[in-house]
């Protein structure tokens, strides 16, 4: 028997996000050639939205292309359909969305260490961590009637307001965070095990992060402070005057590697905290919507005509729509929404390639993609000309491997 | 670089139909600005490489296609001077392909990062990228059936595949 | 009556019924393979039956002597042989009876394997004869009580085995592994040929025990101990001088293999025999005893390792039939350590025991080993294990004789390797911790080593389409199995009716000494 | 003849016993490990009968032989496993009440059955013929091997020290071991290497039982990742059984080394016990220590520390562990030379 | 470090909201009869935050029928139905009979976005804060409104 | 299909597919078994395979890839064995209700026990819509007097 295994692993992780497929061309145990598919979850949301009846049902569309990033989508569907029809959105909504924008990084970024944690067999910090996030769970529920949907976007503002109440709440929320976030990081930045597994793993240099396109913490990780909220403020942003997060910022050096991905994910939690903070000191008061009657706002937007682009910053980095529309037809003629994951997938063949099948699990989990990305691994051995799957448990083998090499050099 | 530098260059450099979009944000009023350029098939690549001059590394974002009847329009995403606070511009390159000839130079050896959103619209619209390698499906399955994009709005598109979800339980509700 | 002369003259038997019937085979091959068949296994059933009363007969009585063609028979020292033992004279105490059965367990099962197992080859009539000479040759060595005919019988049996080894001619590999067995086995006769001319030369005798009570352990018998052991030891197949083996077991048919694992058992036997009988009255215990420890725990602990990363079923298990010897080895050695010393009653004689508790147990499950290779081999035609695969599908029979032979060579109760190991263990930690820790380490590595070659053999998606072994060769395997449940799960059946006494023999050279000069019966 | 009848009786009694106290104790153990560590982890957790249920529920299922199977080894596994750690259990004394078998095995004879268990599990991984399994498996052995050292160390370094006391005593029986209490017996170095090998083995009781960190047979998420992939229904309950009770086993084991005090003898002077009672309180207090070990082996363990890789496992025992098991017996060498001046 | 975390969460109070009890209790129906005989009480679910999106609420008589609600739900959860009841209409031709429009929505397929509420110029749609809403049957009663 | 005793209810373990689900029903999943609401007070733990499982929680609206997947996991689960779809666009589509590259819903694919509708149901919803499926079973065993 030699030593081909094909493990077929569906997407049967309950940290499972947009199935990808990976094939990775091995030669023995190095990594010479990575290709990837992705199909499992493709829904066609985009064609969905060029066939509705209007742009108002598909915010709820863009909403759920992904249920984690998912102020980020109607964000910036919405302010690509505002350019299209000229609508100007109030400043308070503008702050509103920012918050909203901030807690969902929150949220996003101890969901993924979380995760990352559970990746390298932490239950306990995996409950803890989980267990901190359900605060911002609940500030996300009371300013949005959901946990996870937020239903809070309208084209020319938002739908909720902020009350003094719930301000009060939120900044109670954000003082809770400042408390435990040394306890955070602690736990990750200081752990010796995470950082044996993580540092100098999956290296993504400055030049293939740019010529990759590389975006959000993936591309800040390797050193190149790019951040949409800071390139091409929106909203608040624009105020606020945000500084892109690198990870020289906290030990004065890039690596490009997992573990400055980490790093940078975790200063953006503090980061978020601050813009809540200020966002909340600096709101103005107003209105929250441009138009208030829905009807007539169809009505606008079956006459409006043209073509916009929306930016905004997920948790994961740039997410991009592209909007166009024609006078006297409701439906969108043209959507195209392109998630960070997409372009954060290309960077994964630098990071892979010369490196070995043992770091795949870490360091796709590392761009925080959706865990399920990794569901079927596709091994084309050159050598034996054989294609096998390969799947977490063999890769959890051969990391081990490595993880013996690693701490033979680190002494 | 301002926003009106690059127009100016654009202008000299090629004969192209330029439209500024700006938009105001937060109580400062910060400007936020995107140069929508359509140009002809023929001087697509080199603009591609003329934005290589505004920056080293330009960003590219997507490629988003529209079917506008009788021709197909591809916009180019781009952007332009990241690193400093509202120092980019986004730069929407269009151009237009007519339905008997969907035919365009791929860009991925200037920019490797454009080879998914390429086979993408490889896929979906039937676009063919000439010098691209690559060009098996990404999002779509791989038994898709040949010379069918979902993203056309034509007799290419997989009317057969089309399931309507709520309606496979209409007749249950009939017996109700 | 009969009873009593049958048991007088059990030892001649044993060693007469194998040898007539290897003459007599190539006659009977001409009448048609069915009685030859029948022939050999009457014979092989027979030699077993008369080493069991052979057994009966020293349990009860003692050492048994037996002079060739002396009347009577058992005198050993004729009163016109101014008390030199002449004759060909079989000395058979507890410990050579052991020996003895041993050799012919092993040999009826391979007999009885060989049928089916080699039934498609040509010129079967001689393998059988060669396969009771080669039977002949070691029941002679360990039954003898001269050195010379020591040295005759091994020469019979390592003659045999060379040629048995080749056997498979189809094969060049095994022509050249056979060849190989030859030459070495000619070294090391010359070399113990040197020994017994210069014990002869300075003690004027050729039995064992004349020169053992005469020894003086001079600087010349020194050298001829030297010569000795390492003679026995490479013909064991002790580390340093283990090259042969890996070859010759590997090559050899797979009821060859086994056999050949008795033969080596024989050597060994030779190697114990000299040290306790003839060097031991007056050698230095302790060094002999360090110098055996050390020998035992380095082919324990090479043998293994080389194991690991064999990919050659038989090489693998050649290099464990190494590394089990090693155990021998250390048993024994310690008893010799301590030989004489209050020690020795405290743990020494239970090393010892187990060691040779381990003999017969190693040859016990490293035959059966042996013969679920051969079967594997028989159905697969090839003993790389990366060509191996599935054959627990279809093979259940031998998959579950491997588990056991493979369990039992680990050291897993309640098999009979774990018994003998334990003996060893829970003595020779007294002796030296270190050595028992070893023991255990060494014990499962050869289970990993196991692990690997079951799961490479036996398990996995079904590669080749092949059917259980057929019946004969079942029934070899089973024959070795039933020992190796027996012993393990009864142990103090062994050890009382067998071991025991054999021990006791070994360590007590005197007992032999005075019954062979002692003249009358 | 009769004598023997009866010493047959009292063994298939009391097997029949142990096999339900091994059980019955082994599941509510597992309750109480699983209860505790939820609490470590800010969570209420199961009910303390969980296991039970999960044992029921599995003997309702369906039990999947998958097509690529050795069936008959599939099969075959989990009742080996389940009955060879039983059977372990039938050499360890419990309080004051001595072993079914106590005679006819020591503790080496434990060390190796207790490889057995181990080794079924491998059998079945590779019977299933899923490339999960077979790694799973592969890491089981891996495992396997990597605590033998600390473990023949600590038992072959304990006997020495008690047979250069006692030479006549079956220095490895676990009555021996009662007698002389290891911490009875030692000088100050003899104590500080026990305490090593105190560590040692509750180290390789946490491996042994396979739990974080050492779990990588069969990765917590589950008794499901590896080995057991393709299992299901009763024979994963099997499974299931023999992992409750070589958790008492291992607990067991330690208690009888280490911790082989009884309360009666304590406190007999102060009051009187019928037979009766003396061995029901040490039984009690027996299953209190069991407890603490198995709380400081196996809960407090899996809990606050992450998941080793494989090497990872090698290098804490072929390393570190086994470098301390060396240290340890150097020190009780001393204390046995220093003790025989 | 998470050594001494975890020894100290050992000891805090879990931080598990305990809803609907703390274990599962031996037989359900019997456990949900006594609850409503007022013998044991449920142990809330967190409570939901004002404004929370629930199940919908239809007041059926306010609502003209007129489907602006149906034209924005994204998720064709509103159907427009014709009411079962008839009533008489006075219009300018004189009376008649008239089925009025209503709608009807499937819960199941409503993914809580509340646009409809929003739109609705009767103010007859409600978001309410039930949400426990599993069933055996998709197109049971309790998940079409109004029921019929 | 053998009886579920009544131990099964109290000791289900289950396995989550996601067949295309936008991650929001998954997240809450996961979420139920943190320490807020910690499912594993009802015996219930999140197995790694099919073969383990008692009960499938489903999300998504099955994309064109994970339909035969979907069948597989459902047959590799041993009798008996319990259906949960958890999130609208399981049980009908919800949001991605007409497209060219779904199948779904759920139950067109293979036979579903219980519904829990919400677009993500809170992971109380989920709790109930176990509490559901032991009514369920109770009520198939006929100790619901
Ligand atoms: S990258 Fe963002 S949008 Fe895409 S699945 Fe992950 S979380 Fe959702
Ligand atoms: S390896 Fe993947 S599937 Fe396994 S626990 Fe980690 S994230 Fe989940
Ligand atoms: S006719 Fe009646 S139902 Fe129709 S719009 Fe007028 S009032 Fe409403
Ligand atoms: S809440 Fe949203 S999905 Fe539900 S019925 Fe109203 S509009 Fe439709
Ligand atoms: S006929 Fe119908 S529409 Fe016309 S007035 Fe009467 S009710 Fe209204
Ligand atoms: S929008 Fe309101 S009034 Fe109109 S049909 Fe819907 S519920 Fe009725
Ligand atoms: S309520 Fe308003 S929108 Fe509806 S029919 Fe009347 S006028 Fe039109
Ligand atoms: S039901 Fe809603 S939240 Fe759940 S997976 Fe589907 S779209 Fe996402």
């Amino acid at each position: 028997m030699s030593e081909n295994y094909t493990i077929p692993i569906g997407p049967l992780h309950p940290a499972l996000h947009e199935p990808i497929t990976l094939k990775l061309e091995v030669s023995g145990e190095e990594i010479v050639g990575v290709d990837i598919f992705c199909s499992q979850v493709h829904r066609g949301i985009e064609w969905i939205g060029m066939n509705r009846n209007n742009a108002i049902q598909s915010i709820y569309l863009a909403e759920r292309v992904c249920g984690i990033c998912n102020i980020s989508h109607p964000f910036c569907m919405v302010d690509a359909v505002e350019k299209v029809t000229n609508i100007e959105v109030p400043e308070r909504a503008q702050y509103i969305r920012t918050i909203i924008a901030e807690l969902e990084r929150i949220h996003s970024h101890l969901l993924w260490a979380g995760v990352a944690a559970h990746e390298i067999g932490f239950d306990t910090v995996f409950h803890y961590t989980w267990a901190l996030r359900e605060s911002v769970m609940d500030l996300v529920e009371y300013l949005t009637g959901n946990r996870v949907t937020k239903a809070i976007f309208m084209i020319g503002g938002v739908r909720r307001d902020i009350s003094e109440e719930g301000a009060k709440k939120i900044k109670e929320g954000m003082r809770f965070y400042l408390e435990n976030f040394h306890k955070i990081e602690e736990i990750y930045l200081h752990d010796p095990t995470i950082r044996m597994r993580t540092r100098d793993v999956g290296i993504l240099t400055k030049k293939d992060a740019l010529k990759l396109c590389a975006v959000g913490p993936v591309a800040r990780a390797s050193g190149v402070p790019k951040d949409v909220r800071q390139d091409y403020p929106y909203a608040a942003y624009a105020d606020y005057g945000l500084k892109a997060i690198t990870p020289d910022m906290y030990n004065g050096e890039v690596h490009g590697d997992v573990f400055d991905r980490i790093i940078v994910r975790l200063l953006e939690v503090k980061q978020s905290v601050d813009i809540i903070n200020w966002a909340l000191d600096n709101m103005p008061s107003g209105s929250i919507l441009a138009e208030k009657n829905l009807v007539k706002l169809k009505i606008m937007l079956k006459k409006a005509e043209g073509e916009g682009v929306g930016r905004v910053e997920a948790p994961r980095g740039e997410d991009i729509h592209y909007v166009r529309l024609k006078a006297g037809e409701e439906p969108f003629l043209s959507w195209k929404i392109r998630a960070p994951t997409y372009n954060n997938v290309l960077p994964w063949i630098p990071m892979l390639l010369g490196g070995q099948i043992a770091d795949v699990p870490i360091v796709a989990a590392s761009t925080d993609p959706c865990m399920s990305c990794l569901n079927r691994v596709t091994v084309v051995d050159t050598n034996k000309k054989k294609e096998f799957e390969i799947t977490k448990e063999y890769m959890h083998e051969q990391s081990i491997k490595k993880t013996r090499r690693l701490m033979r050099n680190g002494q | 670089m301002n926003v009106s530098d690059i127009v100016g260059e654009i202008e000299k450099n090629f004969k192209a139909e330029i439209k500024v979009v700006e938009r105001e944000y937060g109580k400062k009023k910060v400007k936020q600005s995107t140069i929508f350029v359509r140009i002809e098939r023929g001087n697509f690549r080199k603009f591609v490489e003329f934005l290589f001059t505004l920056q080293q590394y330009p960003h590219f974002s997507v490629i988003s296609a529209t079917d506008l009847g009788g021709e197909v329009e591809l916009v180019y995403h781009f952007s332009v001077g990241y690193g400093d606070f509202n120092g980019e511009k986004m730069v929407s390159l269009g151009v237009t392909l007519p339905k008997s000839d969907l035919r365009i130079e791929s860009i991925t050896d200037l920019i490797p990062g454009a080879l998914i959103s390429e086979r993408e619209i490889h896929e979906m619209v039937g676009v063919e990228f000439i010098g691209l390698k690559d060009t098996r499906h990404f999002f779509l399955p791989e038994n898709w059936p040949e010379g069918k994009y979902p993203w056309r709005r034509d007799e290419t598109f997989p009317d057969e595949m089309l399931n309507k979800l709520y309606e496979t339980w209409r007749e249950v509700d009939k017996n109700e | 009556m009969i009873w009593d002369t049958l048991m007088a003259h059990s030892p001649a038997l044993v060693i007469i019924i194998p040898l007539l019937a290897a003459f007599g085979t190539p006659l009977i091959g001409r009448a048609g393979k069915k009685y030859m068949y029948t022939w050999i296994l009457c014979a092989l059933a027979l030699t077993e039956l008369m080493t069991i009363v052979m057994l009966y007969h020293v349990f009860t009585n003692g050492t048994a002597i037996y002079v060739m063609g002396a009347n009577p028979y058992n005198l050993a020292i004729p009163p016109d042989s101014h008390g030199i033992p002449v004759r060909i004279i079989l000395t058979v105490d507890a410990f050579s009876s052991f020996m003895a059965f041993t050799a012919s367990t092993v040999a009826l099962a391979g007999g009885i394997y060989s049928i089916a197992c080699e039934h498609e080859q040509t010129g079967q009539e001689k393998y059988y004869a060669l396969l009771l000479l080669m039977l002949v040759g070691m029941l002679g060595m360990v039954l003898t009580g001269d050195l010379f005919n020591f040295f005759v019988f091994l020469e019979i049996n390592s003659l045999a085995s060379a040629a048995l080894v080749a056997y498979h001619v189809d094969k060049g590999v095994a022509t050249e592994a056979g060849f190989k067995y030859a030459i070495i086995s000619a070294i090391g006769a010359l070399m113990f040929l040197f020994a017994i001319g210069i014990l002869y030369g300075e003690y004027d005798a050729l039995n064992m025990a004349m020169i053992g009570s005469r020894m003086q352990f001079t600087n010349l018998d020194k050298i001829a101990m030297a010569l000795i052991t390492v003679t026995m030891a490479m013909k064991a197949g002790a580390i340093p001088m283990h090259y042969w083996v890996p070859d010759g077991y590997g090559k050899a048919p797979g009821a060859i293999s086994a056999m050949l694992v008795t033969a080596s058992q024989a050597s060994l036997y030779g190697l114990f025999r000299m040290s306790f009988t003839v060097f031991g009255i007056s050698a230095n215990h302790v060094t002999l005893g360090w110098f055996i420890i050390i020998l035992g725990v380095l082919s324990m602990f090479v043998g293994v390792t080389m194991a690991l990363i064999q990919h050659d079923i038989k090489r693998l298990m050649a290099y464990h039939a190494i590394s089990q010897t090693g155990y021998m080895l250390l048993g024994v050695g310690v008893g010799l350590a301590t030989l004489g010393t209050a020690a020795f009653n405290q743990y020494g004689l239970a090393a010892m025991e187990g060691g040779i508790f381990h003999i017969i147990n190693h040859a016990m499950y490293k035959g059966l080993l042996f013969l679920t290779a051969g079967a594997i081999i028989y159905r697969v035609g090839t003993s790389d294990l990366n060509k191996m695969g599935g054959l627990g599908h279809t093979m259940k029979y031998t998959s579950i004789f491997f588990i056991i032979g493979a369990l039992s060579i680990a050291g897993i109760p309640p098999f009979n390797g774990f018994a003998s190991k334990l003996m060893i263990y829970e003595s020779v930690y007294q002796f030296q911790p270190v050595l028992s820790i070893i023991a255990m380490i060494v014990s499962i590595l050869t289970l990993a080593s196991f692990v690997k070659v079951f799961h490479s053999a036996f398990m996995g998606p079904k590669i080749h389409n092949v059917k259980e072994v057929p019946r004969s060769m079942l029934i070899g395997m089973a024959i070795l199995t039933f020992f190796i449940i027996l012993f393990g799960l009864f142990p103090n059946i062994a050890l009382h009716y067998l071991v025991k006494p054999a021990a006791e023999a070994l360590a007590s050279p005197m007992g032999y000494l005075s019954r062979v000069l002692g003249g009358g019966p | 003849m009769a004598s023997d009848v009866l010493t047959l009786v009292n063994i298939v009694v009391g097997t029949f016993l142990v096999t339900l106290f091994g059980i019955t104790f082994g599941l509510l153990t597992k309750g109480v490990d699983r209860k505790l560590a939820a609490h470590m982890q800010w969570r209420i957790g199961p009910p303390v009968i969980q296991p039970f249920r999960d044992v029921f529920k599995l003997l309702c299922k369906e039990s999947i032989v998958p097509r690529n199977a050795v069936s008959w080894l599939y099969n075959m596994a989990p009742i080996v496993c389940l009955a060879s750690t039983v059977t372990i259990l039938l050499y360890i004394p419990f309080g004051s009440i001595a072993p079914i078998l106590g005679h006819y095995g020591d503790v080496i004879l434990i060390l190796y059955l207790l490889t057995i268990p181990s080794l079924a599990m491998v059998t079945g991984g590779f019977a299933s013929g899923s490339p999960f399994a077979t790694v799973g498996a592969q890491r089981e052995m891996v495992l396997m091997m990597s605590y033998e050292f600390p473990l023949a160390t600590t038992v072959i370094a304990l006997g020495w020290k008690i047979s250069t006391l006692n030479p006549s005593m079956p220095v490895f029986s676990l009555e021996t071991f009662a007698q002389y209490p290891v911490w009875n017996i030692m000088g100050p170095l003899g104590i500080v290497g026990a305490a090593i090998l105190l560590l040692i083995m509750m180290l390789v009781t946490t491996g042994e039982i396979t739990k974080v960190p050492f779990d990588i047979a069969e990765a917590e998420t589950e008794i499901a990742e590896g080995l057991f992939v393709e299992y299901s229904g009763r024979n994963l309950a099997l499974f299931y059984l023999a992992d409750a009770v070589k958790t008492v086993v291992m607990a067991s084991l330690i208690v009888a080394i280490f911790f082989p005090y009884n309360l009666s003898p304590l406190l007999k002077d102060y009051l009187t016990l019928p037979s009766f009672g003396c061995y029901t309180m040490d039984f009690l207090f027996y299953l209190l220590k069991l407890e603490i070990v198995i709380f400081f082996a196996m809960t407090f363990i899996r809990v606050s520390v992450a998941r080793f890789k494989v090497d990872q496992v090698v290098k804490m025992y072929w390393g570190y562990l086994t470098l301390a098991a060396i240290i340890a017996l150097v020190l009780i060498g001393l204390d046995i030379y220093i003790g025989g001046v | 470090m998470m050594m001494h975390e975890v020894w100290k969460l050992l000891f805090k109070k879990p931080f598990t909201n305990k809803f609907p009890a703390k274990y599962a209790p031996k037989n359900v129906h019997s456990y949900l009869r006594r609850v409503k005989s007022g013998k044991v009480k449920l142990v809330p679910p967190i409570p939901p935050p004002p404004n929370f999106r629930g199940k919908i609420q239809y007041d059926i008589d306010s609502c003209v029928g007129c489907g602006l609600c149906a034209q924005v739900c994204p998720s064709k959860a509103i159907e427009i139905v014709r009411d079962k009841k008839w009533i008489i209409m006075h219009c300018k031709e004189g009376a008649t009979l008239a089925a009025p429009l209503k709608i009807k929505i499937y819960v199941s397929r409503c993914v809580f976005c509340a646009q409809c509420v929003d739109v609705c110029p009767r103010k007859c749609l409600h978001m309410s804060d039930e949400f426990l809403l599993a069933n055996e049957d998709k197109l049971s009663r309790d998940l079409i409104i109004p029921g019929p | 299909m053998p009886t579920p005793n009544k131990h099964f209810d109290k000791s289900l373990w289950v396995f989550h597919v996601n067949t295309g689900s936008c991650n929001g029903c998954d997240i809450e999943i996961l979420a139920a078994l943190t320490p807020r609401y910690d499912v594993e007070r009802f015996g219930i733990k999140l197995v790694g395979s099919p073969r383990h499982a008692d009960a499938l929680l489903v999300t998504g609206p099955v994309s064109r890839d994970m339909v035969d997947k979907l069948k597989r996991f459902y047959e590799q689960v041993p009798d008996p064995k319990v259906v949960i779809v958890i999130g609208s666009c399981g049980i009908s589509g919800g949001v991605f209700h007409e497209s060219y590259d779904l199948v779904g819903p759920v139950d067109r694919i293979i036979p579903v026990d219980v519904y829990v509708p919400g677009c993500p149901p809170r992971p109380e919803a989920i709790i109930d819509g176990v509490v559901k499926a032991w009514l369920k079973l109770e009520r198939l065993r006929g100790e619901n007097k």
